[in-house]
């Protein structure tokens, strides 16, 4: 399941539900990315994350299919915030459960790497000397790079 | 053709979208972002670094050769940075 | 952090406290084990979970060092339950909090991995030809040999 | 020396737990499983396949030359299944 909101989400009722009802899950790996209160060096004071709706959630979607067609997930979920958001904020949750833990582990990381090159959002930093769109990390398309030399499963 | 800009892109622009009927010049992605250039110094300035900017066409990434064709949702942009 | 308990623990309430108070980290992972309802091909109906008190907390704090050695974490938490738990039952929580989403990922993979052959717990089963001791799988020895052997970061 | 048995072991001694002066003709790991399987039915049965015994000194994992002192705490037990 995916969802792109602007207001927070309470993780462990997501956790929760992602495995009630369904004892063959044995495991649930997640990922909660946060917003930092450093950038580029900078205190940061808050973030805005903007996004192309109607593409997020198509790629976000995309992304999703993805993991259950290379691993076997019993469920699967993606949040990922948009809006003006402050450090320690929560900006996205990506969750995976799967009868085995390393089929959830390995598809959790897939997930937020693959998401942190493919879908379309962008933050931009309050920083003390104004206001900046934050650049991209070479390590994120090495991260992606290193899933697509692995297709298959 | 309706034309998307985000991020950095939409603010050099000084637009968040426009419509446009296709130029009869304009028949790849290639030839849309040249065309584009050359309408005033935000979109130059904007589209200077093509090695900044990428381009989804019906809301699927494309290379420089994909083809334009009238009734597609073109969106520029910078290279994402969520999650 | 570790804790071993016989009671059941709060995963949202786990993860908010491994981050609060901390804007530098921008990445929290974790791993959530769950009792399945299927054992060797048979319908479990509980499990037991024994433990060698003493040399538990021991272990895990040894794993936990370890992954704080290998790993820039600004936070870890292992929570392990011991006593009778039903499918669908949480058995055991790890997490981790890192400023890089690298960081956390890798070192929740470690430490569940790890945890699995190294720390002395031993599961029975009540399944339906009565109760029978949980054996080893030996894709777990394999997880953690494939950690012993990138000792380095 | 004090000695713990868990899981399937424990079962299959029949205790959890005993004490014992240490017997002269232990001085390892090795040789105390040897003494061990000799005290009955139950302990050569738990001990027949070292291959699936473990032994812990003092709570650190050990292999058969470990030495073996009085006063040690030494556990036995099959290799672990938690998490």
């Amino acid at each position: 399941m995916i969802r792109v909101q602007r207001e927070d989400f309470d993780v462990g009722a997501e956790l929760e539900k992602l495995s009630r009802g369904n004892p063959r899950i044995g495991g649930v790996a997640s990922f909660i990315g946060l917003v930092r209160d450093m950038g580029g060096g900078d205190k940061i004071e808050a973030l805005t994350l903007e996004h192309y709706p109607g593409m997020t959630e198509r790629k976000l979607t995309e992304i999703e299919v993805e993991a259950n067609r290379r691993w076997p997930l019993d469920a699967s979920l993606i949040i990922h915030r948009y809006g003006r958001l402050e450090p320690g904020d929560r900006i996205v949750l990506v969750a995976t459960a799967s009868p085995h833990r390393e089929a959830a582990l390995a598809a959790c990381h897939f997930l937020i790497d693959w998401l942190k090159t493919d879908a379309p959002f962008w933050k931009s930093e309050e920083a003390p000397k104004g206001e900046r769109w934050v650049a991209t990390r070479s390590e994120d398309d090495e991260a992606t790079q290193k899933w697509k030399a692995t297709k298959e499963r | 053709m309706r034309l998307l800009y985000f991020a950095w892109l939409r603010a050099k622009i000084g637009t968040a979208e426009e419509e446009f009927d296709l130029p009869s010049e304009v028949n790849d992605v290639s030839s849309l972002l040249l065309w584009l250039k050359s309408r005033g110094p935000g979109y130059a300035e904007a589209l200077k670094d093509l090695k900044t900017v990428r381009v989804a066409v019906n809301q699927d990434y494309v290379g420089p050769e994909h083809p334009i064709h009238d009734g597609d949702e073109v969106a520029i942009f910078p290279p994402v940075t969520g999650g």
